[in-house]
């Protein structure tokens, strides 16, 4: 159906339609990469079986280094933005809104450069 | 959170069906694996800055009560997963589809193949749970 | 048969807080709720206060929670509630005036603030007559035209008993019935708003809101349809 | 908050009349909406049938044959200058109210729907014409939503839950209102150029009927206590299909699908009262043979109803019986689907309230009190008339089914209510808005809010011997017996002694909650009053006239009397509880009364 519209103002980009699309499309990506992940550690692994010779094996394979980053990028992302979604819902006042968005994104750069530099550092040798 | 108790009075005490189950469930899940996403980003990376500490961060994963804790956990992450997919599916795909026959049956559908999916997955880990923390099976 | 119908009471006029009272009430199975809130006014206690214009869910006046679940007062029949108390309270989310009144400013505020009317400044037809619509065109937006404002969608969301600044789903079903009429020229502003913070992402698909629905219009088809449309022009 | 107001307009009445009115009257004047209800609530969003206006979308049609229908549709009493005028006046007023954005069914070619309903006809060939024009079965609430959203756009004053409860007249000219604010239980005045009544019907004081809680009278009874007359009261609109017991309406189109009336023998009665057209007789024929059936012992259970059976072997097999066609020749058959289809609300109705699956098993019914004809008398623009010489009262106007013009004299014709409410209410706004913009500013009597005050407060005090609801009770089944369907001198007097009575009781009645939030027992007992003024006037107005003309049916003067009683009646009710009757003539232009048939 091709209507005619007098008033031109587009709803346009904004943040809220932009991260709508981002948690659905992210969660087609996250099915792989989330549970692959639980698939593998939790369950055929198991944590009893995890250790420091564990990851750095793993780690030696690009592959799964660059598995690891994706998982990194799109689940905390996606996880940050549902954890802002669920604060909005509760919390009103605007500058204490401001706040939280601002607190989220420090913690969601500030964790994910955690994240990201342990993958590109891999495991350090341990001290003797 | 001065505004907490319509919410709560709602979630306790409104009989809302599948639909208001099936959001509830999705954001305790979404909730908790990302606080649990949090730390668990936090401990791999000692491999990097701390490996000294890697090896008993790990350990606390290896305690019974953790090992009891992951069975939730991978439940909700399974649930999350499914859930997530059924409303990305709906929205994305086929939104006039969203009438009160498919949501009731898809969420039961999403139940159904949750634990189908969870149930394997529990026996593994209680298995590993059991054999590594209580030497069963001949641990 | 007896029943009790346990009522939620608060009366501004006085000190005591929110409580419930019980009354016991004869019944016909086939009573309506609103006719036990009217033997209870009219013979046992008269400060009971409670909305209700037409008695046949046509209204919107008597929008309440009945054993836990919105509904109009006057479309819940005793026998279908299978219980032998009947807890009635009223809508979440909205402040209460007194005993099952509440204040509906906010809801008729969200109301208005999609430009509930059809916009159109295009010259009228040349002979006075009608603007043509085709069948199709008015089958498009016929669902949410049957909406009668009673609240009980918006106040069965959780995201509106979260944040009583969401637009909730009455609004949305309101600017739907516009956004999809082919006479309509205000659309993409309309789509605008809702798109903003307190605006269609705020569903998640909850449903309480359809379940609700005493015209069973399909309301969250009806948000998906406005969300796709809003995606189409962003 | 301030509790004195001034507006050049006062609309009082949110409902189709009210809204029309109040968007005609903004433009040019400073207007506000008093409403008791929200707008919203209004009764005008419960029509269903639809809204006759000769468009001529779907065949040849003209206002002219609409207004000879109407004519003969209010057994000659409608004024025919005034029928004229509304008939002409509706085929623009429909096209505006599209042009307001109204979602009208549509036509194959996009023009609005049309369909056919009772008494309207092609003069010429005397079949039934498509006129009433409709939005799915929801004609009523779309054009109350759309009206409202045009006050929105247009950013009309609302007074939203305040219940006028006092007119002021200084020299005896409007000057403004008293209401109550429910919320707050505060009285506020309003001050006025000019006031326009549009606050609907009265049909709360039979037990059985199809109008809402709030259908008190409150407008008719507001001016009677100001020592206005009320015109036409004995003319009330019984229907004669309502679901048992709640009054709910079932509309004729059940009939016109080819639903059959049974009583307890599971006879088709229909075929003693009304040979030739049966079923499908006018509405106050059908309702009058209901009740002689009820009166032989013919009623199911002994309960008072007989059932409406709308099941496809029903339908089909006296279909059959009566020879009945499709438009194609072939014989009548239906299937349940069909039927389903012409009527999803009724069927939605019918499953709520009786549990009945209209295509499985009979509806059960009986005749619910239905429309006010009469009420406060008006011209054709709109002013309120102080007798029976036809004097305006400067300044105050009245609108929709509180108001009595009188276009439908005995009996109205099916969709021609919303056509009363959308034209009236638009002049009357307009000819508002002119007489405010020439004349001052009247001032206030002294201590306005002295006499409602008074009334409340005599609500509050009173010896508490009698309870309003029990008073309610007895007025609504004395009037359902006795002022219903059939009347009798005797019965007529009954009634009235017993409302004389009833009214005294009510003085003795006190109203229990002490408090000013929301004191509905405190409104709802005031409107109470209202209804025992109108229905004391109803019965007054009935047993003085002595015939039989539309909805007034009286056993023991079964004809019309066109000698004696071709004219109007103007009721007065003095303090003392005394009615004081008045007539004045119908006016008659083109159409002389003749019999009427079907
Ligand atoms: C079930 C049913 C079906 C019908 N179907 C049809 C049909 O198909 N076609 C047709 O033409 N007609 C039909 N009618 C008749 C028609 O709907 C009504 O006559 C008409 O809607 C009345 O409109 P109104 O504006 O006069 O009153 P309403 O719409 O009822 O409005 C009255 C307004 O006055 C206000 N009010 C009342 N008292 C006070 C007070 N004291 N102070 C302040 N405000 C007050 C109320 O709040 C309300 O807003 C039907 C009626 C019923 C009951
Ligand atoms: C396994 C694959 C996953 C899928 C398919 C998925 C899907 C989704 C979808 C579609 C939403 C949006 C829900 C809505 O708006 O109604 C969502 C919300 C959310 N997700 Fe996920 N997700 C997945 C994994 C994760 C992970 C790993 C986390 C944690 C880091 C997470 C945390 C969240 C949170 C906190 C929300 C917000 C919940 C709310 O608004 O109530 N999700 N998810
Ligand atoms: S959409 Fe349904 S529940 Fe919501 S206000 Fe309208 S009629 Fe009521
Ligand atoms: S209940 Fe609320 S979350 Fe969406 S589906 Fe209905 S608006
Ligand atoms: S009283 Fe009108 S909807 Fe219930």
């Amino acid at each position: 159906m091709q209507l005619p519209d007098a008033i031109k103002e587009k709803p346009g980009r904004n943040y809220e339609t932009i991260a709508w699309k981002w948690m659905r499309y992210s969660a087609l990506l996250l099915i792989p990469l989330v549970w692959g992940h639980v698939l593998l550690q939790d369950i055929l692994v198991g944590v009893h079986r995890i250790d420091l010779n564990y990851v750095a094996l793993r780690w030696a394979s690009l592959g799964w280094r660059i598995y690891d980053v994706l998982l990194l990028g799109f689940a905390f992302a996606h996880g940050v933005n549902g954890l802002r979604q669920v604060a909005l819902d509760y919390i009103h006042n605007p500058r204490a809104r401001r706040g939280v968005e601002w607190g989220l994104l420090i913690f969601w750069l500030l964790i994910t450069g955690i994240g990201a530099a342990a993958i590109i550092g891999g495991v350090s040798a341990l001290p003797e | 959170m001065a505004h907490l108790k319509t919410p709560l009075q709602g979630y306790l005490g409104y009989r809302g069906r599948e639909g208001q189950t099936a959001f509830l469930l999705h954001r305790i899940s979404g909730i908790g694996t990302a606080l649990f996403l949090t730390i668990h980003i936090l401990d791999t990376a000692l491999v990097y800055f701390y490996p000294g500490l890697y090896e008993e961060a790990i350990g606390i994963y290896r305690t019974t009560l953790f090992g009891i804790a992951e069975l939730f956990l991978v439940f909700l992450v399974i649930y999350h997963g499914i859930n997530g997919l059924r409303i990305a599916g709906f929205d994305l795909f086929v939104p006039q589809r969203w009438n009160i026959p498919t949501a009731r049956g898809s969420f039961r559908l999403t139940l159904i193949l949750t634990l189908l999916l969870w149930l394997p997955a529990a026996a593994v880990m209680l298995y590993n749970l059991l054999h590594h923390n209580f030497g069963l099976f001949g641990g | 048969m007896r029943l009790t119908l346990k009522i939620f009471r608060y009366d501004p006029n006085t000190s005591a807080g929110p409580h419930y009272d019980r009354f016991q009430v004869e019944a016909d199975p086939n009573d309506r709720v609103l006719d036990l809130l009217e033997a209870v006014r009219g013979d046992q206690d008269d400060t009971l206060s409670f909305r209700r214009s037409c008695a046949h869910g046509v209204c919107g006046s008597d929008a309440m929670r009945i054993n836990g679940l919105n509904a109009l007062a006057c479309k819940v029949l005793v026998k279908d509630l299978n219980s032998d108390t009947i807890q009635i309270e009223p809508l979440l989310g909205l402040r209460v005036e007194k005993d099952l009144i509440v204040d509906m400013e906010p809801f008729f505020a969200h109301y208005r603030s999609i430009l509930p009317y059809l916009i159109n400044d295009e010259p009228l037809p040349e002979d006075g007559k009608e603007r043509l619509q085709s069948e199709a065109e008015r089958e498009r937006f016929d669902d949410t035209t049957k909406c009668i404002l009673c609240a009980a969608c918006t106040t069965s969301c959780p995201s509106f008993w979260a944040d009583g600044q969401t637009i909730g789903p009455a609004a949305i079903v309101n600017a739907h019935r516009f956004i999809f009429d082919s006479r309509d020229r205000g659309r993409l502003k309309r789509l605008k708003i809702l798109a903003g913070q307190a605006g269609v992402w705020r569903c998640r698909t909850a449903f309480n809101c359809t379940e609700a629905c005493p015209r069973d219009i399909h309301i969250t088809r009806a948000i998906a349809e406005v969300k796709q449309e809003i995606l189409k022009h962003s | 908050m301030d509790t004195l107001h001034t507006y050049d307009v006062l609309v009082i009445g949110g409902g189709g009349a009210g809204l029309m009115a109040a968007l005609h009257a903004a433009p040019r004047a400073r207007t506000a909406v008093i409403s008791k209800l929200y707008p919203l609530r209004s009764h005008t969003g419960a029509a269903q049938g639809g809204i006759g206006a000769a468009l001529g979308n779907v065949e040849e049609d003209r206002w002219e044959w609409h207004a000879y229908d109407t004519v003969k549709g209010s057994d000659y009493l409608g004024d025919q200058d005034a029928i004229d005028f509304m008939c002409k006046e509706a085929v623009q007023s429909v096209y505006d109210l599209e042009h307001f954005g109204l979602p009208f069914s549509r036509t194959p070619d996009g023009r609005i729907a049309q369909r056919p309903f009772g008494g309207h006809t092609n003069n010429e060939t005397g079949k039934p014409v498509r006129r009433s024009c409709y939005a799915a079965d929801r004609t009523g609430h779309m054009i109350l939503q759309t009206l409202y959203q045009q006050c929105i756009k247009n950013e009309i004053t609302f007074y939203d839950e305040f219940q006028v409860v006092d007119l002021l007249l200084v020299d005896g000219r409007a000057a403004g209102v008293v209401a109550v604010e429910l919320a707050s239980g505060e009285l506020h005045t309003f001050r006025a150029r000019a006031v326009i009544f549009a606050t609907g019907g009265h049909g709360r004081m039979w037990e059985i009927t199809s109008n809402a809680y709030s259908f008190t009278g409150d407008g008719p009874a507001v001016l009677l206590r100001r020592g206005l007359p009320v015109e036409d009261m004995e003319f009330f609109q019984f229907h004669p299909t309502g679901i048992y017991k709640l009054g709910i309406l079932i509309t004729e189109a059940v009939r016109g699908e080819g639903g059959i009336l049974l009583n307890s023998k599971g006879e088709r009665f229909m075929e003693k009262y009304a040979p030739k057209i049966k079923d499908l007789a006018s509405r106050d024929v059908v309702s009058r043979a209901i009740y002689l059936e009820t009166r032989a012992g013919n009623d199911i259970n002994g309960q008072r109803y007989m059932l409406l059976d709308v099941r496809p072997e029903t339908v089909n097999r006296y279909a059959a019986l009566d020879g009945r066609t499709r438009p194609d020749g072939s014989p009548y058959v239906v299937s349940a689907e069909e039927i389903l289809s012409k009527i999803p609300d009724i069927a939605d109705f019918c499953r709520t309230y009786l549990g009945v699956d209209p295509v499985k098993q009979p509806i059960p019914i009986q005749p619910t009190a239905h429309y006010a004809m009469g009420g406060i008398p008006t011209s054709i623009r709109g002013e309120v008339l102080a007798d029976e010489t036809g004097r305006v009262v400067p300044g105050l106007y009245a609108a929709g089914e509180c108001a009595c013009v009188s276009v439908h004299g005995a009996n109205r014709l099916g969709t021609n209510s919303l056509v009363d409410l959308i034209v009236f209410g638009k002049h009357a706004g307009l000819n508002a808005a002119d007489f405010a913009a020439s004349a001052d500013l009247p001032p206030l009597p002294e201590n306005p809010q002295a006499f409602a005050g008074h009334q409340l407060a005599a609500l509050r005090g009173g010896s508490g011997k009698e309870r309003a609801a029990q008073i309610g009770r007895e007025m609504r089944a004395l009037m359902f017996d006795e002022v219903g369907v059939f009347r009798t001198e005797q019965g007529l007097e009954k009634a009235v002694e017993t409302l004389q009575d009833l009214r005294r009781r009510f003085t003795d009645i006190r109203v229990g909650d002490a408090g000013k939030a929301y004191n509905t027992a405190l409104l709802n007992a005031w409107e109470l009053g209202n209804l025992l003024d109108l229905a004391l006037v109803t019965a007054r107005a009935a047993l003085a006239r002595r015939e039989s003309r539309g909805a007034h049916a009286r056993d023991d003067y079964p004809a019309r009397d066109d000698q004696n009683w071709l004219k109007h009646s103007l009721a007065w009710l003095d303090e003392a509880g005394q009615v004081h009757l008045k007539y004045k003539p119908v006016t008659i232009t083109h159409y002389t009364p003749k019999e009427r048939t079907y």
